[in-house]
């Protein structure tokens, strides 16, 4: 019998991303949930802050990824759980695949639908508070890919920590909102400065920033994500 | 090359990216533009973008420019880049008690907004300290500073006491 | 918690100075502050006295 | 060794800070400026600086943690994170009280605050991990993890002051803090530099008899608790 030649890491990996791509799709049911919990939190902020439509309008840039890591706790724990069901992860970590593919799908699989809920929520949030797009598309959408990158890497990390511990639904949140919050920050300015205009001429100091903290999360989450699987 | 090997490699470069993260955090001059406030000069030199959003504006007092009016609260003075006489500057409008330090040529930070009339409101100052710490020179006597600085702030400095 | 209190007490104090005057410095900021620290250290302390290992052969000292 | 320390370093530490604050608060002059607030400096820097130190032990720990895994290490990193987050929120308490008479608000979010408090929130996550993973190994192996992230925050902290305009100041030297007031720093550093050392060591003994008493086998232990009739190995 001959032995399986390993697969390179890459390849794994966007193997490992096609399969819970796929699964994704044929439920729906993470994105749908998520959709409707994120348009009611932007919902609940212009409730909560009345009818002060300027004050909305400043700050949609800062709701607008409050919701998003509110979604991001629930569909980053649920990445793990659905592995953990069934013994799943323990399969993936039998076949001849790198723990560092698991984590390169999962934090790329995280992104996507973080981006994804993201592309569906601004058009919404145009509408409801009445907020222009004044640097354009392209601006827009780096900042959401960035902004989402940043939250996926070490929201999987800590999700695989997480999902496998008592009182799984605080932890998560315990653990990741402290250690966003630079990124979080920046994503935030960044795309006020995006629906705003940009006086100062920051956006490329926001996403230097961005891109930096994407560079610790990513090459730290990589390295260690193996010892977090393992038994 | 040992599947051993290859691993380390792979951590190495792994946290190879993430201190090139740190470092491009430190070192990318982002810290010159992302700040916690801005010159007077910066914002002058906005124009008309800088009127309108919250900022924060900072600077040292310009001497000599202090106006406070303690029985209507407001307090004015003038902003400047630096300790050069020339130097930029801008009149601020401040609703806030300043703290006692606050004096001609000392740092400071307000927060708050600016407009076409060239005068930025501020409802927030906070006083920028040095980090030097030096005893006071023979003669001074830091707990009665007060009255050495500006008469119409003694007078009401030393009336709430 | 009387730490706790003192400072409440002396931020209402500092919120009654608006418009009549400046914020003061003084020693009740530094009073404060050691309080925080010493009562801090001592309440730690006791923490750990209280968590001490019970039943170790190295005996309950401390 | 241990035993030295245990009984020395008490009286030692406690000699220290009798002497550092008496000399802070009593001899060392007022500051030009501030005035008596300036004392505060005497607690606020040599907490912030305890706190960066045990956190960089805790730091040291995790990474060890991971490539040689022992339960003394473990230990050690449990007891200096709590430690380490003990003297951090002395010293962000401190600041804000310091910061009400000199910069006029207890609070702004300035980047050294900023970094500071994300800080404080980080080891609070990390020890309620702790707390909330009953596996002991796979609760030191998730928490090296956790804690090896959170260090990222350790030298931007430091350094914030000098990345990015700043309201708090950058950090004094020797050259700019007056020679009077050096003495009474310098002898309150060392004495919370002792109660570092005090606390973790304590601290440590009781994180490493509880990580015993987790791993020992049931029939080692004598047969009191309900230590006894748990299976090790069962998640």
């Amino acid at each position: 019998m001959k032995r399986p030649a390993p697969i390179g890491l890459f390849r794994a990996a966007f193997v490992l991303l096609g399969k819970d791509l796929l699964i994704e799709w044929r439920t729906r049911a993470r994105l749908n949930a998520l959709v409707f919990f994120s348009l009611s939190t932007l919902l609940l902020f212009s409730f909560a802050l009345g009818p002060d439509t300027k004050l909305l309008e400043r700050n949609a840039g800062g709701y607008l990824w409050l919701a998003i890591l509110f979604a991001s706790t629930l569909s980053m724990g649920e990445s793990f759980r659905i592995e953990y069901e069934n013994a799943c992860l323990d399969g993936l970590r039998l076949a001849p695949a790198d723990a560092r593919a698991i984590f390169l799908a999962k934090a790329m699989g995280n992104t996507l639908l973080l981006v994804a809920l993201g592309g569906l929520l601004i058009p919404v949030m145009v509408a409801l508070y009445g907020v222009k797009v004044v640097l354009g598309v392209g601006p827009l959408l780096a900042t959401l890919a960035l902004g989402c990158m940043a939250l996926a890497a070490p929201g999987t990390v800590y999700a695989a920590i997480a999902s496998n511990a008592r009182a799984r639904d605080v932890l998560l949140p315990l653990l990741l909102f402290p250690l966003i919050v630079p990124a979080l920050l920046a994503s935030a300015k960044a795309m006020m400065l995006v629906l705003q205009g940009d006086p100062m001429n920051q956006l490329n100091s926001w996403f230097g920033l961005l891109g930096g903290f994407n560079l610790i999360y990513w090459g730290l989450g990589f390295a260690l994500f193996p010892r977090v699987i393992e038994d | 090359m040992t599947p051993v090997a290859r691993n380390r490699l792979i951590l190495v470069g792994a946290l190879l990216v993430a201190g090139a993260g740190l470092a491009v955090v430190a070192f990318g001059k982002i810290g010159d533009n992302l700040v916690y406030y801005w010159s007077p000069a910066e914002m002058l030199g906005q124009g008309e973008k800088a009127y309108g959003p919250t900022i924060r504006l900072g600077g040292v007092v310009k001497p000599g420019s202090i106006q406070w009016n303690a029985e209507h609260t407001t307090l004015h003075f003038h902003v400047a880049t630096d300790h050069t006489p020339g130097s930029a500057s801008v009149l601020v409008r401040s609703t806030e008690v300043p703290p006692q330090m606050f004096r001609d040529g000392i740092g400071v930070v307000v927060e708050g907004t600016f407009d076409k009339s060239q005068v930025f409101a501020s409802n927030r100052l906070m006083v920028n300290h040095s980090n030097e710490y030096r005893a006071p020179k023979p003669g001074e006597e830091p707990r009665k500073w007060q009255e050495t600085v500006e008469g119409s702030t003694t007078a009401s400095a030393t009336g709430a006491q | 918690m009387s730490a706790l209190m003192t400072l409440t007490v002396l931020a209402q104090a500092a919120a009654g100075e608006v418009g009549s005057g400046r914020i003061q410095g003084g020693w009740g900021y530094v009073w404060v502050s050691y309080g925080i620290t010493w009562g801090a250290f001592a309440l730690y302390s006791l923490s750990l006295w209280l968590r001490r290992p019970k039943n170790s052969p190295a005996g309950p000292k401390e | 060794m241990g035993k030295f320390l245990r009984m020395a370093l008490p009286p030692i530490a406690l000699g220290l800070l009798v002497t550092g604050h008496y000399i802070g608060l009593a001899v060392a002059p007022p500051d030009r400026e501030m005035g008596d607030v300036q004392r505060i400096m005497y607690a606020h820097v040599p907490a912030v600086w305890i706190a960066l130190m045990a956190l960089t032990i805790n730091f040291i720990c995790s990474v060890v943690y991971l490539f040689k895994p022992s339960w003394k290490t473990d230990s050690l990193a449990e007891a200096s994170a709590e430690v380490g987050l003990l003297f951090g929120t002395v010293g962000v308490l401190l600041g804000a009280i310091w910061g009400r008479p000199t910069w006029g608000v207890y609070w702004t979010w300035d980047p050294r605050l900023t970094t500071a408090a994300i800080l404080l929130v980080s080891y609070m996550g990390y020890m309620a991990l702790r707390r909330f993973v009953e596996d002991p190994e796979k609760r030191a192996v998730w928490s090296a993890v956790v804690g090896i992230i959170a260090a990222v925050d350790l030298p931007i902290i430091w350094y914030s002051v000098k990345w990015w305009r700043s309201l708090h100041q950058v950090q004094s030297s020797p050259k700019t803090v007056d020679p009077e007031m050096v003495l009474p720093l310098r002898i309150s550093a060392f004495a919370f530099l002792a109660f570092m050392i005090l606390f973790i060591l304590h601290r440590y003994r009781i994180a490493l008899h509880e990580r015993q008493a987790e791993v020992a086998l049931p029939d080692a232990l004598p047969t009191d608790g309900p230590q006894a009739n748990r299976t090790p190995g069962v998640v």
